[in-house]
């Protein structure tokens, strides 16, 4: 069975049924938890939901030193760019100590973030920076699209021993979704494919899925079939089922809203120019933001972003149907 | 310690002036979600509580001084005599904005006035502040640079690490800490141990063996002469001082946060709308710095209450045309996104 | 003219010369200029010349603030990683106020750092995470190879009205080289050709570089004729002399001391795969770090690393010497 | 604040023979560098000077506090009964190593002893031990920890941050600042603006509203009876001290730090290599806590001279072996690289 939720409630009713489930699970961050009738002070308590001070170094730094004594915190980080402030306890603490320690203690907790808030705010709250997470060795990086997603990848997220990125498209937030009841995990390091087709691939993340899944509904209508894949985590990336659609396909087009050089389309473009070339009939497009710091003047923002039209003409680019310009 | 330059009859009106325009600047910002829906996107702060404060502040900077600020800095610029056209331009996002539609309201900056910039990560702006301080100390003219900041942002790693080297190297600044009772919905007793356990919260400076007070930030007159002893000890050589500058916001932190289509406004602050404690934000009221001031010089015989009439009428003019002006002004060429983004 | 001098000392006479030149170049950090008798207090004085304590957010964040007050400082960081502690300041706060300013201000200043110290420097010291700080609009990124780039990099980053982060790998620090005399920039944005070949393009930033050259060595041995390339700097990255390259050779292969998701091999690899598609003859094979926390053990941490062998195999593979494995 | 269980003879007599224990075992590493070259990489830091405060520290926990420390990290767990095979073994890069050979000298770790991990970059365990202190107030079961870190490290955001939730948490920690004159080479009054004033660095606690305390960390019952009220604080949950313990680095910060091909070695500390002052070493020297502890016991009478030859005797066959398990326990095979990078 299944219910109907807006995205960020999804996301909130994981985090409720974990904490009821295991009482080791804690919940805090900055401006939470503030009065007496809070929902989740009510439910578990003021020990294991607790506001913070704005100081995301000692909070996730104290996530790290809760989950090396027993516990799994979930950090409440409003937004991705102020874990840059904590950026050597998320890189460079978190997932060191597994290994470190020769596999002695274990590291369990998850960074809830929200990112990519493209909607006027401007040069130092809008990045898209997964991408900086991916490739550190013992961390996990998860970026789900759909409220379903949402749910099930925030469990599993808890549930897993390893520090966890788990970051959520503000510009997502209200969309609303199917979301299976009760108990749901999603795995990681499993793709979704969210759209078929046989003509191009498309790899999509975050926010970016759904103007991908528009493009392909407007070149569907052109004859152009295009399967839309959405990898969920980052980290582990499912590079398996995207090289089985480009087998099919033989066309790439990734979609980012991340600068050019700072997205994870570029890791999954590296992955497939190695392992998926001989499938290749045509260059492996990137649709990403433009260059430069946000802007907060409305045509501006649009302007840098990726968008369904910068997505269709990538296609067409890649079917033959518009020149590859360098 | 005491303040350079005594404040004469001419001085304190213009102080009441600047004053009444932070406010009457922001309630139009404030009107724009109203009366222009979508005009103003993301995350606008609002400075009105704090005009004492800020105009306190800023009357005691000589031509050269310098100060940074946080994503709350309608206030500061208008006192040192930024245009309210530019900037509310900015806050619209046009062509003629200060930064030219890119920055929006929280990266306002004018370095020709002697603000440098801000920056919307808490505390981030405090080492900011600091090297300029350092700066100034080694071009050896004087100047002093101001920094402000919010009671939340003293419980980041930036605050105690910048203060320490000010205090080490006897840099030329000043901090001034505005303590509104609030961090967004935290009350200032659940995140900072000194408040709860009942002490001010400029015994931090102690931490640095730097001199630190804690006044009323809501008397122009007494932050004037408390920034102003502190900026002569800055210009003399002596090194910083931390002020906590006390105060209660009074508007919510900012609009509501909403993806787009939601139509953002600003809610009742959070004394109302979380703590349901409206008798905490009525005697706020009581406090307010702006009709007190009025009603001080006016008492005090510095200001007719027609004077007092003839600036309001003039104070809402001016605000109206940056309003007006805001509106008018274009779009900026979206290729104009790309043209900053190396020096 | 030209005298030898080892890696570290030729940035160590820009950085000289630099100051000698203009007075508004400040050169500061932790565990330097401590006593009386330091040659750079002796020449510039301790006005220009400090030590700090260990606050790199304050460190850099005041670099920051005094590069806007019109001078250029230099920030000795000694460790890359260090740097995450005080991240906010170089991703989000050193490369925004040009543009948030709408221009009015500039940020002209240096991190300079080192990094990859695999010497048994064990799980925190070790990275290579000079990617981490590409696609960041408004942020340079330089990674030196040879002694005369290390110098002229150096000189040209001070000029720079931008921020830029100064990459120069530990283990290179005694490596001597031919430096120019005097005034020397090397320009960025610019590849330098380390040798020409035919037959495979490899690119190899920072100490990859020699191990790339050996492998060439090697295979010239065997027949094949390798082109390596240096980037010199990854932001702004040169493309185009790499896509040069390809279109001659036909193949790529990417050497980075990072891991593979987190690399600048992986940018490269797809800008190529965009690109320069057409000229591809095989896979881009990358040649990184495995997924791993870098253990302290000496066999464990050679055994990580990229190496010539590993280099030899990669080249091998592409020209069909050996198979392409996925 | 009183200590939680007074010191008897036999007690006593423990403490010295840890921290002979410590001396021997730093010794032996740095002999290593000379006996056996290339057998330790990278940047190993000891403990000598800092044996008393080690040792006085770890001996007023139960079995089930824990404790955090930084990459100068071999006292502790030999305190607190950590075998000294796998902690050489470690050190040396082998299978048999404490962490299998991965961690090495700088990250060492043994959770069964409630020591649960170390982090190489300054400051950054004060909020792991932090993190450790709230679980331990969420199982309510009396744990305590404690948290090691240098003066250095008190500059750093990570310490304020941490000390402010702890203050404001009651949180049962005491943290343990090993003042020890140092921060690699550079003195505590260079960076420091307490120490630049004339302050003790405990002044810090001040800006937490907590109690902060300097003592002789060179006085193995002062540092036991300071903590150890401290201990008890925590333990009854009035929450954390800070605790500044002076001492004397006897060695230099670290073996020199110089790329492959280089053979590593221990300089001269500091005060003679860099700042020409071997009158500061000789001085700290006479101040040494091993020798001055052992002349205390013998004085007292709670050791004969015999009895103190037979725990070194002890001491040195027992560190010999560690050395001799280290060298001839085998590297650990190349995959076991990729083993522990997940859990
Ligand atoms: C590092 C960081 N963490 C969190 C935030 C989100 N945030 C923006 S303003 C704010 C409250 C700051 O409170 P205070 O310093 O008291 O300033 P005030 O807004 O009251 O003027 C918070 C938490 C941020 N911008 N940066
Ligand atoms: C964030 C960070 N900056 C710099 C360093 C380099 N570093 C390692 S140890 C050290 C000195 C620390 O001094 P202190 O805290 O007094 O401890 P001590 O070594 O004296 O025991 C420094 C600067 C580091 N490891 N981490
Ligand atoms: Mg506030
Ligand atoms: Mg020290």
């Amino acid at each position: 069975m299944a219910h109907e939720l807006p995205f960020i409630a999804a996301i909130d009713e994981a985090i409720r049924l974990e904490m009821e489930r295991d009482d080791t699970v804690l919940y805090f961050g900055q401006n939470m938890a503030t009065t007496e009738n809070e929902p989740y002070v009510d439910a578990f308590g003021k020990d294991r939901v607790r506001v913070t001070p704005i100081s995301e170094t000692a909070e996730i730094g104290m996530a790290i030193g809760a989950a090396m004594a027993g516990f799994r915190p979930v950090v409440e980080l409003y937004m991705a760019e102020f874990m840059l402030v904590a950026m050597d306890q998320v890189i460079n603490e978190a997932p060191r100590f597994r290994a470190m320690s020769g596999g002695q203690v274990k590291v369990p907790l998850v960074l809830k973030a929200g990112f990519g808030f493209t909607a006027g705010w401007a040069g130092q709250h809008t990045g898209t920076i997964g991408a900086m997470f991916m490739g550190v060795p013992g961390l996990k990086v998860v970026m789900p699209s759909t409220a379903a997603d949402a749910k099930g990848l925030m469990a599993t997220a808890i549930r897993d021993d390893n520090p966890v990125v788990y970051l959520h498209h503000y510009l997502l937030t209200l969309e609303h979704g199917e979301v299976p009841d009760g108990e749901y995990l999603v795995p990681f390091g499993e793709a979704a494919i969210r759209r078929e087709g046989s003509d191009v691939t498309i790899v999509a993340t975050g926010w970016t899925v759904d103007r991908a899944l528009g493009a392909a509904e407007q070149l569907a209508s052109e004859g152009i079939q295009v399967e839309v894949i959405d990898p969920r985590t980052l980290a582990p990336l499912d590079t398996h089922t995207i090289l089985e659609s480009v087998d099919k396909t033989g066309r790439l087009v990734l979609v980012d809203q991340a600068t050019r050089h700072a997205s994870a389309a570029t890791v999954i473009a590296g992955e497939v120019a190695e392992h998926g070339f001989s499938s290749l009939k045509a260059p492996i497009v990137q649709v990403t933001a433009l260059d430069a710091t946000i802007p907060y003047s409305e045509p501006l923002e649009a302007w840098v972003m990726p968008n369904e039209d910068k997505i269709v003409a990538a296609v067409q680019r890649v079917v033959g149907a518009a020149p590859v310009t360098a | 310690m005491s303040a350079p330059v005594e404040l004469d009859r001419d001085r304190l009106v213009w102080m009441y002036e600047q004053m009444l325009r932070i406010r009457e600047f922001e309630e139009r910002v404030k009107r724009t979600f109203i009366e222009h829906p979508g005009v103003i996107r993301g995350h606008t702060h609002l400075a009105d509580g704090a005009e004492a404060s800020i105009v306190g502040s800023i009357a005691t900077l000589g031509p050269q001084d310098q100060f940074f600020a946080t994503y709350r800095c309608h206030g500061y610029p208008l006192a040192r005599g930024t245009d309210p056209k530019a900037m509310m331009a900015e806050i619209y996002g046009r062509k003629d904005g200060l930064c030219k539609g890119i920055g929006g309201s929280m990266h306002l900056a004018d370095p020709s006035n002697g603000f440098l910039g801000t920056s919307g990560i808490v505390a981030a702006g405090i080492p900011h502040a600091t090297g300029a301080a350092w700066a100034a100390q080694i071009r050896g003219q004087g100047q002093v640079v101001l920094c402000f900041f919010g009671d939340g942002a003293s419980k980041q790693g930036a605050f105690s690490e910048s203060l320490n080297i000010a205090s080490l190297w006897k840099l030329p600044i000043v901090y001034v800490m505005e303590n509104n009772g609030y961090n967004v919905h935290t009350r200032t007793e659940q995140e900072d141990a000194n408040r709860a356990h009942g002490e001010d919260l400029s015994v931090k400076a102690r931490a640095f063996s730097m001199p630190g007070v804690t006044i009323d930030g809501r008397d122009p007159i007494v932050v004037y002469e408390t920034v102003g002893a502190a900026v002569a000890r800055a210009r003399s050589g002596e090194g910083p001082t931390l002020v906590e500058s006390q105060m209660y916001r009074l508007s919510a932190h900012g609009n509501i946060i909403a993806p787009p289509g939601v139509p953002l406004h600003f809610p009742e602050h959070e004394a109302i709308e979380k703590f349901g404690a409206p008798e905490e934000y009525e005697a706020a009221l009581q406090g307010d710095p702006v009709p007190a001031f009025r009603g001080r010089l006016v008492a005090d015989g510095a200001l007719t209450a027609d004077e007092a009439d003839t600036i309001a009428a003039r104070v809402r003019d001016e605000m109206q045309a940056a309003v007006t002006f805001g509106l008018e002004s274009p779009f900026p060429a979206v290729e104009s996104a790309l043209e900053f983004v190396y020096a």
